[in-house]
């Protein structure tokens, strides 16, 4: 573990930074982050030395890449602090692994069952639970703070005996407030029931402890915590796993097939239908890897002292109207807001012109836009390579789309 | 580039809102979103022997979105459905295609060339349009 | 597009073989092909130059971003011949294609209404149809040769009027054998069924064309075509597609989502929920690229050739059974076989030992393995970088293996 | 190198096939497949004072799978479960780890150091051992 943190240093290991001509304000990283160079490496090395299929063959290129691919999985285990290697589920993304937990769990529930989410839930945390609807389970979904922190208060009302599950986010993609994952666990044991978060933002701001947190299923996606596109993680409590049906059916998850009939494979491999990303596995590994090696204390105190520049700067603009807490609640380094009258795809446009990227839109998340009585917003979200050029050079350019677009 | 496209005749365009408003009984009229960032237009009209005699919209979206509503309002008046087809037709050509449209039904659907290179707000232009094409279709469907 | 067709050429193009020490002879290109150099380099390129989420933004890495997704699906639409590009649904896989399919459609039948597979489907074009079994959909399982080819003439008593969809495979990744998709797709028109084809082990063998075949879904597989692993491709007609439910949920295809209810994007954007293996798609589309410059005429030539050693030499061999079907029907450059009592993993162990990749295993047909009456087969496919030296060093591998394991 | 595998002890004990065969009236059995090529083992055990004391075995597989399962038939008659467990656990380290166990229980389990570097056969190896300690478990089970 290095100690300290630079983020020019960090910088070097983004190939992205070096391949630019022009300085380039990359403020998106909640969509996706740039890809560490540990990724580019392993994969380009995987798919030239050791591609193949995994887990069916015995020639040395299986070898290697089930070797790898099964590496991989301790590695994403170290990385999230999972009891085994075997909790963990590689999946297409976070909203794939959402998906198959609520497939799977949904299929067993009965009508009148209930699942409780936030009303601050990304779409792909709140879609697979209304679609059980279909089938009788109740949806509920915890009220805000005007702030859009969950309303932890309601909680105990909220989650009632014939709960099953409290599917949250662990990070608002919209208001970047860190959620208290220890009041929304302790209020689902008190019924028994389990708890999912949906980690998609967290992965991005280092390690975590998935069996401190004491949730049952944790997801998240490896283009978002620097890894590449088309691979995710589900982790889940070996018990609850072991005991789940499958969700996406056919090669590789299964024991003994007859026409009409088949038995499962124990999991993951359960769960992992068809060849799986297996590359891109291998990608996600070798950035986690590098990420532990980082100090993560140098590295927060730097994105809060951005954090803190990016608040208050834009706090300053007259007409600027913040989305989420101001109030010292636990947020990562993101920030959602509206300007004036602007709308922020005008805002996004101009921004872009003047070499700085945000984001504009929904943001996958129109319950919680309508909470706070908008259609959308800009968010400009940091990673650990951003550094303060970038948080001016975006309230600079937000002063001058103003001026564009009056 | 990008602040060429928001060139003050654009504004202009945008803010006059020509056509703004309800209609009282439309023939037909359609309801459309932006699914990117929840714009939404609705587009009301009124029909005398297929050509369209009153016009009210209503425009929740970006600047360009409202430039496009903005100039329909200003030309729809008078048309048939052949002729918006057409002046949505030239939209997306000079929009998308590499060479611009022979001939511009209406002349400042020029404005919006400067959007070009930028795809993803293709669909804020082109909202408005796709809308009336809807309401004149519903009032077909209700004639 | 470039005429004649030189195996050594070609193999310029595949990094893997330029990056080997010993020569390898690679034979396992049914589980998975080694990839093209397009890939690799696109791939890097994109995620370099233009990595971002796509759809969600308007800075001009998601503008690139969004251009190089949407161009990929017009590249595939091109290499199957579709129709539009958005028939085009990007997915993990074949196996994912066939599950979105088998749920989304199974959803809207009723009880009593029937699917048809064959005895020869990979588990992957299996499995989906069995689980709907337990929604009381009637699975019908149309019977084979003796050579493992489908027996088309049951087709006729076998699609009754109840029947909604037959699902094959274009080419048995077992037995190589080519189905008679024309039989097949004839029998279903009779009832108005529809026909879905599992293209995983055609693709590799060059372009196609999906509405000549006449069917109405094709599933295939990027690691399997020389391209990357973690995408996959369902193309449907879009008159279908545009009446099916979604199948996986989450951010990006969706119009308005509420707390309890959403509506859904047109396809394919419907069935493409949270981010996709964008880096992928881009890294498939320069693979097809790539290939359709091919002289697919010389190519076929070739593996055919190359089929016709493979499958004499075999035969010369005592003791050996051939597993398909050896009367000129058409089949791919691949042979299942069995060598006197001698172990599949055996086999392909001391042939890893000569530098010979091969498949031991059931390769995910256990059916079609219990129709042969065996257990497990040892498996050699050819692509169309392999050549002579690669079957000569097969079969001098097999003679070695049977005195090494005597 | 694959082919110190298959050196000639390990063919002849794969041949010899110790224990194989049926028992009237067994204690314990299992029965467990290699999902990867659809081997079988069944495993059909006797007890007496927790040891086992007669053993059959239904073996299909590969050349490794069946010289272990005869590894067990020449071994496991006097064996308790402990016994059992410590040579599963002594090849499981051979087979996996760097450094070999410090003592093998039985002697031929140095026939399988080979396989160390194919870990994709480490699964044919160890099915016996598996099936034989459910068996074991079976009978406890059942007593
Ligand atoms: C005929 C056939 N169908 C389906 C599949 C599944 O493809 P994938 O594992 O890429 O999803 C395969 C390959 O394993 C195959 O050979
Ligand atoms: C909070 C949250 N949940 C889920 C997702 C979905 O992740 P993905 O699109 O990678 O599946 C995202 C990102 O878009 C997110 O920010």
């Amino acid at each position: 573990m290095k100690t300290g943190f630079d983020p020019r240093m960090v910088r070097q290991d983004f190939p992205f930074f070096s391949s630019r001509e022009q300085p380039y304000h990359y403020l998106d990283n909640a969509a996706t982050a740039q890809m560490h160079a540990a990724a580019f490496e392993a994969m380009h090395r995987h798919d030239l030395e050791n591609r193949a299929n995994v887990m069916r063959g015995n020639h040395r290129l299986a070898e290697r890449a089930t070797t790898a691919y099964e590496s991989a999985r301790q590695v994403v285990a170290r990385f999230i602090n999972a009891a085994h290697a075997s909790e963990i589920v590689f999946t297409g993304g976070t909203t794939a692994a959402i998906n198959l937990v609520a497939a799977s769990l949904g299929s067993q529930w009965k009508p009148g069952d209930e699942v409780v989410v936030s009303q601050a839930e990304h779409h792909s945390n709140l879609l697979p639970w209304q679609a059980l609807q279909a089938r009788g389970i109740v949806l509920r979904v915890l009220p805000l703070q005007v702030d859009g922190c969950l309303e932890t208060e309601a909680l105990a009302t909220l989650i009632g005996p014939r709960c099953k599950l409290v599917a949250v986010t662990h990070a608002s993609n919209v208001t970047g407030a860190v959620t208290d994952v220890a009041a929304v666990v302790a209020a689902a044991r008190q019924v028994g029931a389990w708890v999912l978060l949906d980690g998609a933002q967290r992965v991005q701001h280092g390690p975590l402890d998935v069996q401190a947190l004491g949730c049952d299923f944790y997801a998240f996606s490896g283009h978002k915590c620097f890894g590449p596109s088309g691979i995710g993680v589900l982790w889940g409590q070996a018990a609850w796993l072991d005991r789940m049906p499958p969700f996406l059916r056919g090669g590789g998850m299964v024991g003994r097939v007859e026409p009409d009939q088949a038995d499962w494979a124990p999991a993951p491999r359960r769960f992992e239908a068809g060849t799986p990303p297996i590359t891109q596995a291998v990608g996600l590994a070798a950035v986690l890897e590098a990420l532990m090696q980082w100090d993560w204390d140098a590295v927060h105190a730097h994105e809060a002292a951005l954090q803190q520049l990016l608040l208050q700067g834009l706090q300053a603009l007259p007409g600027l109207r913040l989305l989420g807490p101001v109030d010292g609640t636990a947020r990562l380094p993101l920030a959602s807001f509206s300007l004036a009258e602007l709308h922020p795809h005008d805002l996004c446009q101009v921004l872009d012109g003047q070499g700085v990227a945000v984001r504009g839109g929904h943001h996958c998340a129109q319950p919680l836009m309508a909470h706070f009585g908008v259609e959308a917003s800009v968010r400009a979200s940091l990673a650990c390579y951003n550094d303060r050029s970038d948080v001016d050079a975006l309230l600079a350019g937000l002063v001058h789309a103003r001026e564009v677009l009056a | 580039m990008s602040d060429a496209l928001y060139q003050q005749a654009i504004k202009n365009l945008a803010r006059a809102a020509h056509g703004a408003g309800r209609l009282e009984i439309p023939d037909g009229s359609a309801l459309r979103d932006n699914p990117l960032c929840g714009d939404r237009v609705r587009m009301e009209i009124t029909r005398h022997d297929g050509m369209i005699s009153t016009l009210g919209h209503d425009t929740r979206g970006c600047l360009l979105c409202r430039a496009s509503a903005s100039l329909i309002g200003r030309h729809a008046i008078g048309q048939d459905q052949a002729g918006i087809q057409a002046a949505q037709q030239a939209l997306e050509q000079l929009l998308t295609q590499p060479d611009p449209p022979a001939a511009l039904p209406w002349p400042e659907l020029a404005l919006f060339v400067p959007a070009h290179p930028f795809p993803s707000r293709h669909g804020c232009v082109l909202l408005p349009f796709q809308t009336l094409l809807a309401a004149l279709k519903d009032s077909d469907d209700n004639a």
